[in-house]
């Protein structure tokens, strides 16, 4: 790709500027960069799915021009969005070759061999997945095999994966790295974009840094380090290392006693008689590999979902199955993972989205004191650096500053308990920075903090005490001291299990 | 030509308000045929035909907008609720003149109305209908069971067109049970066949139909199903030849031609009601045209003949109930 | 009165009556698969019916008189289609004007040719086709109730199977799925969403061109508004039917059985008549809230 | 501030663009149908203005699309459907007059309003409300159930007013009308209009003001705009099924009793015939902003009327006003054309 500018008319915005980007056959080549540095728009330019506004691309040395991602597929290109395009209510196999169906007389769907030819294309590259299966009942990690396949069988040379590990447990990512450097020996290509360094340095041949629309550099990646990485990412060094006072821990806040959640058509309980104690001050990771119940637990324990049996409890008080509402008024606070659906509601203003927790305190008479919610608008945007009018859509700001308006709100209410989940998903690394410490404010400040999240860098560096779940049950509840990460590794894949008995008691 | 001569200095206004559309309603056909006959009649004088639309509660706006504009010497219109819904508009407007047809309102000083005996229009068909269940006739069965469909419910129908029908077949056997039922609207036809093959699925074979458009498909069914319908306010034979048994008919172009002359002329009565019957030849039964005369075997004719003749005589009297 | 007597015709009944439902609920599962809400079933309805029985009459042909309607109700659809599609109209309101524009369209072009608002009869339009095998005629149940209908009523079951086909059994079928689920996975396939959803309106106006034509064909007429409200009961029987072909079948043959039985009910029992003509209705919201608690309870534990 | 004045004249200029090529399609449908065009256009598009008459009346008809039109935004800012709007005004109406017809002379007249507006509203809220009740408990779509249920009690109305509560003095299919007591004040005679628009007027800085500035309102359009985010920030989303319908029914209720108050004295069969369907239209034109349904409801009335006054003194057919309002609607909400006008700006501007 050659002199690529892309300007996103709607914005006026310019995604890239004169980007050149060359990939040589049979590499792993990364792209790395800051949140809107404009990986994706390239690649999409690359993928007929954008148009580009200047700039040729090339192929093997000859000028192409890929109006659409079928152009695209048809010269070898295939690319795995960060975000699935999967129909879940179709099986494997007929997701894959939806659009190139293969048909019986010309007019009819054969589903057949639909599953032979996936079913074959599954066996070659060595996957293990069922094609009849439907998608809606798969793991994360084994949709994202699927829009491999799905590519694979569209016969391409190029893969482009956007941030393919950012939804992926550890486990989950060593399983597609050996799969694409598999690919790779069978002669296919790749680009990788990715927030991840040492994921960089792992796997990649090269690497290119975009930065602000344009490309800051390429790299062999035996040729650099971390730290240099990162500074050619945001033009500054950042260092990871939490500072994390020693504490004691306070009373038990939340108590979570026997959970089990059930699911109709569904044997295995997404919870499984969990019990679970957070106590003032401290903070408990919670570990699990997609599927495995941390979505669940999440949902139960601010309240979203009712279970079936046993009991939560808050200052000794029972809240089963109270519902959000309730658990608000029990000082909760919540960071949700999903902050552009659950989170927020992008059309209403920032403003809007900053008092929905509690209206009520600005109302006088009956009727919002509007001076007041400025006020108050104001003040949060200040304390959070956050960037733009409290007027505009919460859409329009960016994805780090709409996490930061998500956590304002949240904290500004007086609250003794908060759930962060997922709370750094595809922020960069100032950003990422930013809630770090204040999550550790938090703790400092006595609020019981459950923090679930797949990465576990951030488990390890945050959480005081470290809880693992498998298969909805508890397998680990560990105090953070001297844990590795291949243990923790061991707990998530069911591998190491400290509560056996538990479950014989149950059953 | 002479009249035109005499009248000739003023122009002459008239305004016939349609409430509902002319076409498929043969009386309000008949209201502007017969207003245009009479209008032809003289160089000054002008028809503006309105329709009004099927939401009654628009007429009295439109009626008032007619009004309104002041242009017209007398507004005509046909149907048995006018007056009432005019009432508001003449006392906004007390010079505005009103002649109603098929309606009636005595005593109203801008208002002069003129209704038809609908009991004896019905009893015609329901005789006829009576006869022919009793009979042999291809369509006939031996049940004794005639049916009415009509579109909706109100008060001429419930007070003349229901009772006349059904006086009509019981005079032939008093054991002639007639069936009714509604629609809920003008229009759909559909539906309309629909309830007439219910009908006919219990034994009916004749059916006096009062559905506005809807009566296509009553007619359609019964002529499918070789029953008989009989039809009211117009001479419709030809539209079904041999189903259409009979057709019970109000003069109304004649009726209407004769009074807008007067009006032209200004001889007309306002304040005044005025009912007319078959023996004033403005109410009748068809039975000279020759779609009736074949399909409608000898013995049946002669004994509707006898019927029909005492009351265009005069002899038998069926009274126009209180409205 | 035996009862086995009253059954067979009011069977027989059901079957006319369901049909234009059925054919317009077919069409309109194809519309809402795609992903938008199709409002405009009765307008479409109105127009298929006033143009076939237009064109029949003009070329003396039923046949093509059916062709022309169909063709000419497909372009409305797809002015519809076009609007809440391309210029992005809100489906709704593009759905309720086509139903405006249906209803004010046939009224100003009959007046335009015909002088007329009220019903235009076409006096010598060649007969509906009726299906009968007269061998067959005499068994029963067969011939008291699914035999001696119109050709239409035949086409709307073939329209089921086909529908079915074209839905699970065919490479459009499960793109346009795919589209009504997320239009961003179908575009990520270098597919284009919009064509589908098109599509998906087209074969509405399709089907409704045909209902249409039932219903000014088999009376030889055309009277205003003559679609009654058969557009809406379709749009119902879509949901009722849970969006499934079979499904459609099963909700028109309720309504149709709800209104047939009200159409014998007046007759037999002494309820105004109003109240009767509510019974189809209310039926139909009994269905339906039954089956949403029927799912609601699958859905939860 | 800069981006709401934007917002503004794009919608403005987005607006005329509209109504232009409607216009545009109306000059030419009545070229092709009219023989004297001069006079149908002159008519159809000034005859509401003619005289005091007419423009009361077109004044008049917007009383009630202000109040439908109301309801519908309510329910439509929390993302609920009230397609039923037809069976809660003609059920309102009905209600009205039959308390207006029991009272009679007893009592002071005002107190009979009252009794009319609340009637009204508590039978039209109650009729929707059932639909956002299925909702709530069990899914079931509202939209489709709202107007099952219209359909049903528009027949079942007509029953009251054709049977037992039928005038037995006029053949009329009415209701006796009621006491005069009880007739809003004509303000502008000799049309109809009379002293409930100011009710309506009123009624929609209210429901501005109540969406805009009290916390129910706010929580309201939460859960309109996204049903996850409102409960996840504690707001009670069942609640905010049913009492958006609740509202629109009450709204649509009135709707029914001012129209027999103010302008037919008693509950005509078939009166509120279009008044909910349009009221839909008024709605989305307005794009649910309570304040701009009162132009989008008068710009409504004003097509009825010019359609009207054109049929009375000219030779085109009413039904043109439906083929105009439909392209009306077709174009109004057509985004493309707004987003093609807000892309010009930019371009200019930049
Ligand atoms: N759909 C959109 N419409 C208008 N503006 C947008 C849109 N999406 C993003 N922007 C603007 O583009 C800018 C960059 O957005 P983006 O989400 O890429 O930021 P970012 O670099 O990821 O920021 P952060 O690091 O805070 O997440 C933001 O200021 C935002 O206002
Ligand atoms: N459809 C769009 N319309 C307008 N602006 C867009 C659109 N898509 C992306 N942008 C903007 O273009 C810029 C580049 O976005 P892009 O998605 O390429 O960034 P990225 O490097 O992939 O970021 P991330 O790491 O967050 O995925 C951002 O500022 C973004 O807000
Ligand atoms: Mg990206
Ligand atoms: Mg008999």
């Amino acid at each position: 790709m050659r002199g690529i500018t892309k300007i996103y008319r709607e914005t006026g915005l310019h995604a890239n500027e004169d980007v050149s980007l060359s990939v040589e056959e049979r590499e792993i080549h990364a792209i790395i960069g800051e949140n809107g540095a404009g990986k994706t728009t390239l690649m999409k330019v690359l993928y007929g799915l954008e148009p580009p506004d200047d700039g040729n691309i090339f192929l093997r040395g000859k000028e192409v021009i890929i109006p659409n991602p079928l152009a695209a597929n048809k010269l070898g290109i295939g690319m795995v969005h960060q975000h699935f395009t999967l129909i879940p209510s179709f099986t494997v196999a007929e997701n894959i070759v939806l659009g190139i169906e293969p048909r019986t007389k010309g007019v009819f769907f054969d589903r057949e061999s639909a599953v032979k030819e996936v079913g074959r294309v599954i066996e070659e590259h060595n996957f293990h997945i069922n094609p009849r299966t439907r998608v809606s009942s798969l793991t994360v990690g084994q949709m994202q095999q699927v829009e491999i396949i799905k590519m694979l069988y569209r016969d391409v040379d190029l893969l482009i994966l956007d941030e393919p590990t950012s939804v992926l447990t550890e486990q989950e990512i060593v399983k597609l790295f050996e799969n694409l450097q598999r690919l790779v020996k069978a002669g296919k290509t790749c680009v990788l974009i990715t927030h991840k360094l040492d994921e960089v340095m792992q796997i990649s041949h090269r690497v290119t840094v975009m930065r602000k629309g344009r490309v800051e550099a390429v790299r062999y990646t035996r040729d650099v380090d971390c730290r240099e990485l990162s500074r050619l990412m945001v033009g500054k060094s950042v260092l990871f290392d939490f500072e994390k006072k020693e504490q004691d821990t306070g009373k038990t806040v939340v108590e979570l006693r026997d959970v089990t959640l059930l699911k109709k058509g569904q044997e295995r309980p997404l919870l499984d008689h969990l019990s679970l104690e957070l106590h003032a001050g401290e903070i408990v990771g919670v570990a699990g590999v997609g599927g495995n119940g941390l979505g669940e637990l999440e949902d139960v324990i601010t309240g979203l979902r009712h279970i079936q049996s046993g009991a939560v409890y808050h200052d000794q008080k029972d809240i089963t199955n109270i519902g959000p509402i309730a658990m608000r008024e029990n000082g909760l606070a919540y960071v949700p993972a999903d902050r552009l659906f659950r989170g927020s509601s992008v059309q209403s203003t920032i403003r809007e989205n900053m008092i929905v927790t509690n209206p009520r305190r600005f109302l006088r008479a009956g009727v919002f004191d509007q001076k007041k919610i400025q006020v108050f608008a104001e003040d949060l945007a200040k304390q959070f650096s956050i960037d733009g009018n409290p007027d505009i859509p919460m859409g329009m700001l960016s994805g780090g500053n709409i996490q930061k308006v998500i956590l304002a709100r949240e904290l500004a209410n007086k609250t003794d308990f908060i759930v962060f989940s997922e709370p750094t998903w595809g922020l960069d690394v100032a950003g990422s920075e930013f809630i770090y410490k204040k999550i550790l404010e938090i703790r400092d400040a006595g609020s019981a903090v459950m923090l679930i999240s797949s990465n576990l860098d951030e488990i390890l560096g945050l959480a005081d005490r470290l809880v693992v779940l498998y298969r909805g049950k508890m397998v680990a509840n560990l105090r953070n001291r001297g844990v590795s990460k291949e243990t923790i590794g061991e707990y998530m894949l069911g591998l190491k299990d400290d509560f056996p008995k538990k479950k014989a008691d149950a059953s | 030509e002479k009249e035109s001569e005499t009248a000739a200095a003023e122009p002459f206004n008239i305004a016939a308000f349609v409430p509902g559309v002319v076409a498929g309603s043969p009386l309000y056909e008949q209201l502007v045929e017969g207003a245009e006959i009479a209008v032809a009649e003289f160089d000054n004088a002008t028809l503006k035909v309105v329709e009004g639309g099927f939401n009654q509660a628009e007429w009295e706006e439109k009626m008032t907008a007619l009004a309104a504009g002041g242009e017209y010497d007398v507004i005509i219109s046909s149907n048995p609720s006018m007056p009432f819904v005019s009432m508001n508009v003449a006392k906004a407007f007390p010079d505005q003149k009103f002649i109603f047809f098929d309606a009636y309102l005595d005593g109203h000083p801008q208002f002069s109305t003129h209704l038809y005996n609908q009991v004896e229009q019905s009893y015609f068909l329901g005789y006829l209908a009576g006869l022919v269940t009793k009979s042999k006739m291809a369509g006939a069965n031996p049940d004794l069971k005639l049916g009415m469909i009509v579109a909706q419910q109100y008060p001429a129908l419930d007070k003349m067109m229901r009772p006349g029908f059904e006086k009509g077949a019981k005079a032939v056997d008093p054991g002639i049970t007639v069936d009714f039922r509604v629609i809920g609207n003008w229009y759909d036809a559909n539906k309309a066949a629909d309830l007439a093959n219910a009908m006919f699925d219990i034994g009916v074979d004749g059916i006096i139909t009062i559905c506005g458009g809807a009566n296509q498909g009553v007619i359609n069914a019964a002529k499918e199903r070789g029953k008989y319908v009989y039809f009211m306010d117009s001479n419709e034979y030809h539209q079904a030849p041999g189903t259409i048994l009979g057709c019970g008919v109000l003069e109304q172009t004649k009726l209407v031609s004769e009074v807008i002359r007067e009006a032209i002329l200004g001889n007309v009565e306002y304040g005044k009601g005025t009912i007319y019957h078959a023996r004033d030849g403005y109410v009748d039964f068809i039975d000279s045209d020759p779609l009736y005369t074949d399909n409608v075997p000898a013995d049946i004719q002669a004994a509707q003949k006898k019927v029909v003749d005492s009351i265009r005589k005069g002899e038998l009297i069926l009274e126009v109930p209180e409205l | 009165m035996n009862s086995a007597q009253f059954a067979f015709p009011l069977l027989h009944n059901t079957i006319g009556i369901m049909t234009p439902f059925l054919l317009a609920a077919l069409g309109g599962l194809f519309t809402e698969l795609g992903g938008m809400l199709n409002i405009a079933l009765e307008g479409l309805i109105l127009i298929g019916a006033f143009f076939s029985v237009v064109f029949a009459a003009f070329t003396g042909s039923l046949f093509l008189g059916v062709l022309l309607g169909i063709a000419v109700t497909m372009i409305i659809a797809w002015i519809f289609g076009a609007i809440s599609i391309y210029l992005k109209a809100n489906v709704f309101i593009s759905g309720l004007a086509t139903n405006l524009l249906a209803s004010g369209l046939t009224v100003v072009l009959a007046f335009q040719f015909f002088g007329n608002k009220g019903v235009i009869l076409f006096q010598d339009l060649p007969k509906l086709p009726k299906f009968t095998i007269a061998a067959l005629q005499r068994v029963p149940l067969l011939g008291d109730i699914f035999l001696g209908h119109s050709v239409f009523v035949y086409l709307s079951w073939v329209a089921v199977l086909l529908a079915y086909v074209v839905i699970y059994r065919t490479p459009f079928g499960y793109r346009l799925r795919g589209t009504g689920i997320d239009q961003k996975a179908i575009r990520a396939l270098g597919l284009n969403p919009q064509r589908y959803q098109i599509a998906g309106i087209l074969i509405s106006g399709f089907t409704c061109g045909l209902a249409g034509a039932l219903l000014t064909l088999q009376l030889g007429a055309f009277v205003p508004n003559i679609s009654a409200g058969r557009g809406w009961i379709a749009l119902v029987a879509i949901y009722l039917g849970n969006k499934k072909p079979l499904g459609i079948l099963i909700a028109s043959f309720v309504f149709g059985l709800a209104e047939s039985v009200s159409n014998y009910a007046q007759g037999a029992i002494n309820v105004p008549a109003d109240f009767i003509l509510a019974f189809p209705y209310l039926i139909t919201v009994a269905a339906m809230i039954l089956f949403s608690i029927w799912q609601h309870r699958k859905s939860v534990v | 501030m800069k981006h709401r004045r934007t917002e503004f004249f794009v919608n403005t200029l987005s607006l005329g663009i509209t109504i232009g090529i409607s216009f545009l399609i109306v000059i030419l449908m009545i070229l092709l149908m009219s023989e004297t065009p001069l006079k149908t256009m002159y008519y159809f598009f000034l005859g509401p203005f003619t005289n005091k008459y007419y423009f009361g009346n077109m004044l008049n008809a917007s009383i009630p699309l202000i109040f439908t039109g109301l309801g519908i935004a309510l329910a439509f800012r929390s993302s609920m459907f009230n397609l039923g709007g037809e069976g809660q005004v003609y059920a309102g109406g009905l209600v009205a007059t039959f308390f207006l017809l029991i009272i009679n002379e007893s009592g002071p007249a005002v107190l009979g309003i009252l009794v009319a507006l609340i009637s009204s509203a508590l039978l039209g809220a109650l009729l929707a409300g059932m639909s956002g009740f299925f909702r709530m408990k069990w899914n079931t779509d509202e939209l489709i159930s709202s107007f099952l249920l219209s359909s049903a009690v528009v027949l079942i109305v007509n029953y009251f007013i054709t049977g037992i509560l039928n005038d037995p003095n006029t053949n009329l299919l009415t209701t006796p009308p009621v006491n005069e007591r009880f007739w809003f004040l004509k303000i502008f005679l000799p049309s109809n209009l009379d002293i409930s628009i100011l009710f309506a007027v009123l009624t929609a800085v209210g429901v501005y003001f109540f969406l805009f500035y009290t916390k129910w309102g706010y929580e309201m359009r939460m859960c309109g705009l996204n049903r996850e985010f409102s409960r996840y920030g504690g707001i009670n989303v069942s609640r905010y099924m049913v009492m958006p319908m609740l509202l629109s029914g009450g709204l649509h209720g009135i709707a029914g009793s001012v129209a027999v108050m103010g302008t037919y004295h008693q509950c005509l069969k078939g009166f509120s015939g279009g008044i909910g369907w349009n009221g839909i239209a008024v709605a989305l034109i307005a794009k649910n902003n309570p304040l701009a349904i009162i132009p989008a409801a008068v710009f409504f009335a004003y097509l009825d009327a010019g359609a009207k006054a054109a049929m009375l003194h000219s030779d085109v057919t009413f039904e043109i006003a439906a083929i105009v309002q439909s392209v009306i609607f077709f174009l109004v909400t057509a985004r493309a054309i707004h987003d093609f006008i807000r892309f010009r700006k930019k371009e200019v501007q930049v």
